[in-house]
């Protein structure tokens, strides 16, 4: 039974991430998970220098998920690679930094300062704020994000998978666009603006008023993204939002992705992403499936 | 080790009006430290996060631990419903817990404020119990509660001297747990603390003033609770060893502070 | 205490509306509702012929929430003029036709028709498949929405609440067409597009393939964007998505919503609108809330 | 009048693997019907809509119905889980049911397959209760099951002369009920169908063909249960009345329709 799937050349021995943001750099969660069994690990956004994040509150549930504004607080690159890196290096497993930044440069810092590192893919946080353009991110723009793919693209010695938001009207162009500027993946959904508001304290939920819904809620909406995404391009697809067990994880497969990543869910069960993996096998056995690969958009 | 994990709940009752008593087996109880806490997950309709309750007191022979917490919401008011030899699932040990090693020799004084009286429970009894070097000079506690329902009010006064404050006067100082220190003149080297911000802000002045070390618990809404979100921060004054910026994460630096290292 | 509210010049007893398609023509829930306590029934939406709507499965429950893919199945608005307004006449209630069509010709024929209808106010669903522009519907793009609104601003009897999707990149750019146009009110959201697979029998979980996905799961995403519409027109909102109780409606009106719909929690409660409406009474009660209209956008 | 309402689980116990015997007391059992069915909500997490149920039996002196249904995902898997003494809560009673009058003087064939069977219980039931100008002139019932689990089959004894027919050939016909019906030759005016679409499909054609009356129950994802949100279409041969399009509702017209209207 083979649950190993390939992105760019990049070989995983089974196609269970851990989503940006939602795991810190392994090591948060390592007493509950062994990483070693893991796809790969995607760390927490990095940029270039150390970034703050939001003033909080920067989390709220709502029903089937929860929304976070955490601002992608980050130590920074230099912390990021002396210290996350040097530990994620002690497992055998993929090891995708999520790179984050405010402008183009930012992320070219970034992605050329992990030139040399132990870093297997980079994954690229398209919907940080983007102070030059404005209130809309690099992620919401065809053209912007085919810019920033393609310098990326230019300097990078690691593959590259895009990330995109879901709040586009259609995710097909900007799927579109990451392959044409080169992107070697991409991985959606990231999560989708809401808001909470506290009526009995009369104010917002979150200090920055708005956040990103995460969890079970966006699935149907993440499936639908990927199937589209998977269908509008060639390049690989990775797939999150929501992902709860083996049965979400094989769904987002049957639309199109190649790998998939365990988010906020997480933070509901730390265990989630080893019995997704062992859920995966189960269903594999129990349809009589060879190669994971086979399930690749059978829908 | 931390651990998702199955506890048996032993008794649950009312303290006071909204407020419960909840003692669950588990292991967890090994490790479990004054100042820590667990996160108990609610299986109601759609909740996915975990509630973080502070750890009230440790029964280790026991492998117990007894929480009592205030019910303010969805998750809170399905907890009131467990019954003895129900499941509750639960995540812990979390965050750092009170460093009782710092009264050692010292008068230290356990301040707790409405649903902040709790932790200091499990605080106030093992700094009593040190021995040798690291006996505390002192062991007092102040609580300050909103109106005559001052719970678990005995139990402090079996471990430490207590003093009381509440908001109507009913019992003990009128006003805060500050008033009831000037007012009863209690002598502190140092303060462990846990209540709402304005008290902790407030003992963070009056220690400041009168050259006291002050440790306070901190709280802020949570969504992983082992460090891994950063949802949790709270501002310091300097940089963060973990976060390189100026914010550390309540859950796993905290929840207790020097009171120095905050920005409050 | 004044529960009613205004919106362009028509009067509502309260805020409460049935969300389109929701609610049949108020008839279907007669035994469950007392019609004349709503603030507006909103019907189902009707073309100028009669539509078969799509294949089914047309509806598949999610986590907290559910897809459907009706297809806008209608009688034609002439059986509708017939049998569905004249049923409403009997009641003490505002009636919000919803319009929908496949060409600007077709919105138009409806909204003609109606013209001598006693009808208080139009809603236009533009986001019905919209065949002279392939894929996207007129509610995905600022120049279809803003050329929609004015052809039926031109010609339209009652007042013109635009319903806009949800599915945009910006929904303030939408709402300012719609403004823009002429609107004289808007409602948001429609349905997010999400989809199901059911990995067992290895199929999609809808006929269609795709569906709106609506309910608990999408208010987050609901409320943000009544909230960001709100903020960008002068014109009212009309707020849904996800209402299951009166919390939810106050919460969207705090975010700038002058009315709200309930929808989907109809079928998980058909008594939904009524306990919403109580609800809405005893949260002003509690905080001596004199006027509804005091709470509006008060965050 | 259809009502949202709570109903009291009387008894609840399995009757053959995966199938379950539920009997509720309700308001709702004064006006229902053989054929019609009831929504019933599940409570856990994050499932909004009723699952629709068919009346298996009605015990109007109690105020009861009985519903028998399969385990086959989250909804029904938690029914399992309510007993005596518990709450359910219901929508109903929902459909149009079996036209029993079309029985009159005829030879009645009641016939279920699979989990089709339940609703025809109540369904024999009546018939053979019928007097007068009612009355048909036989009653027989003609059920396929998998396999030698005849869940009911003594029931329908009771109350008509039974066939069965079973996938593995284990009791009766082995074959479907069209099987039982040729080899048993079992002569019929008019049939009350329910079961699987394959089933349904190949009743019309032998109705057709042998110029017998048809009623088929129908079965199709649902979402409010009453009309309103047009989920639960079939095809029609004819423009519906209240459609205006070829499509009925099945929770409203149907779900037991004249086989003669539907384009299987
Ligand atoms: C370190 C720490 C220790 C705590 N110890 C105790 C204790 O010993 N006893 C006690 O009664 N309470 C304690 N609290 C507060 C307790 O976590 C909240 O009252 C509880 O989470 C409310 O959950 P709910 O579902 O009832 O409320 P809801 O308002 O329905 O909860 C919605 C969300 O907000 C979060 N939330 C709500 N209030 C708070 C809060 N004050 N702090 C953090 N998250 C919150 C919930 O966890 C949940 O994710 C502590 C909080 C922290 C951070
Ligand atoms: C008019 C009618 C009468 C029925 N009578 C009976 C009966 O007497 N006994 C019985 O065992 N079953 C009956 N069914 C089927 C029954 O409704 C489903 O088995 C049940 O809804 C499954 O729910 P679940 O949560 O266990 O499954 P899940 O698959 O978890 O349900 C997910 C969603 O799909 C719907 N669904 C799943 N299967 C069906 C189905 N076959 N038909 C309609 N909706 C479905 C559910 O209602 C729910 O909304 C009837 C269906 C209809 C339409
Ligand atoms: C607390 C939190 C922090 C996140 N941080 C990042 C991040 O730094 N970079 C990024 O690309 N995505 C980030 N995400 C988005 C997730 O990686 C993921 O795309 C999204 O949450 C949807 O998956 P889920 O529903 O499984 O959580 C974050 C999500 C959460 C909940
Ligand atoms: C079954 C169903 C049918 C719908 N039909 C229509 C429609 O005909 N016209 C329309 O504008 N919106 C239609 N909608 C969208 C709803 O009116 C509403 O905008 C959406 O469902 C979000 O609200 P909710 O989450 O409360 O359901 C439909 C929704 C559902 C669930
Ligand atoms: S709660 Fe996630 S870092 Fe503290
Ligand atoms: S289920 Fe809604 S119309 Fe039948």
């Amino acid at each position: 039974m083979n649950t190993a799937v390939e992105i760019a050349g990049v070989k995983f021995k089974n196609p269970v991430m851990t989503a940006s943001g939602t795991f810190g750099s392994g090591m948060e969660y390592s007493d509950f998970v062994d990483l070693n069994r893991l796809g790969a690990v995607v760390t927490k956004g990095v940029a270039n220098v150390p970034w703050e994040g939001n003033p909080t509150p920067r989390v709220a549930e709502v029903y089937g998920g929860m929304l976070n504004a955490i601002g992608l607080q980050n130590p920074g690159i230099d912390v990021f690679v002396e210290r996350d890196l040097e530990f994620l290096k002690k497992y055998d497993t993929k090891v995708i930094v999520n790179v984050c930044g405010k402008s183009v440069s930012d992320y070219l810092d970034v992605v050329e300062r992990l030139s040399d590192e132990a870093v297997d893919m980079l994954e690229i946080n398209v919907s940080c704020p983007n102070v030059k353009e404005g209130a809309i991110a690099f992620g919401q723009k065809v053209s912007a994000l085919f810019d920033i793919t393609s310098e990326i693209k230019r300097i990078a010695k690691q593959p590259v998978i895009m990330k995109l938001s879901p709040n586009v009207t259609s995710i097909a162009e900007m799927a579109k666009a990451a392959e044409a500027a080169g992107a070697d993946a991409i991985s959606l959904i990231n999560t989708i603006t809401g808001m909470k508001i506290d009526i009995h304290k009369r104010k917002f939920a979150l200090a920055n008023k708005t956040g990103g819904l995460s969890g079970p809620a966006i699935k149907p909406v993440a499936v639908r993204m990927v199937y589209e995404a998977s269908h509008a391009v060639n390049i690989p697809v990775i797939g999150m939002g929501g992902i709860a067990n083996a049965e979400d994880a094989i769904e987002f497969i049957m639309a199109g992705a190649t790998a998939v990543a365990v988010g906020a869910m997480n933070f509901h069960d730390p265990y989630t992403t080893i019995n997704v993996i062992e859920g995966i096998e189960a269903y594999m056995k129990q349809y009589g499936v060879q190669d994971i690969n086979e399930l690749r958009g059978i829908v | 080790m931390k651990k998702k994990t199955e506890a048996l709940v032993i008794s649950q009752r009312i303290l006071a009006e909204g407020i419960y008593d909840l003692w669950l087996e588990t292991e967890l109880a090994r490790d479990a430290k004054p100042g820590q806490f667990v996160g108990v997950y609610p299986v109601g309709k759609a909740t996915l996060l975990p509630r973080p309750i502070s750890i009230c007191e440790v029964d280790a022979a026991k492998s117990a631990i007894r929480l009592v917490y205030r019910v303010v919401g969805s998750g809170t008011a399905e907890f009131t419903l467990y019954q003895p030899g129900d499941n509750m699932t639960i995540l812990g040990v979390l965050g750092n817990g009170f460093p009782l090693e710092a009264a050692a020799g010292k008068r230290a004084v356990v301040m707790g404020g409405g649903i902040g009286v709790p932790p200091l429970l499990e605080t106030a009894k093992r700094l009593s119990n040190l021995e040798g070097g690291e006996k505390p000079k002192s062991v007092a506690a102040v609580m300050g509660y909103r109106d005559a329902q001052t719970f678990l009010s005995g139990e402090f006064e079996k471990v430490s001297k207590l003093h009381i404050a509440t908001e109507d006067g009913s019992v003990g100082t009128k006003g805060n747990v500050l008033d009831a220190m000037r007012e009863e003149a209690i002598e502190a080297d140092v303060i462990f603390a846990c209540g709402p911000m304005p008290m902790l802000k407030a003992i963070k002045s009056f220690a400041v003033a009168n050259g006291i070390k002050a440790y306070l618990s901190l709280e802020e809404r949570m969504a992983c609770g082992v460090g891994a979100c950063l949802g949790c921060v709270c501002k310091t004054t300097k940089v963060d060893e973990h976060s390189h910026v100026k914010n550390a994460r309540i859950c796993t630096e905290g929840p207790v502070f020097d009171a120095d290292d905050l920005d409050l």
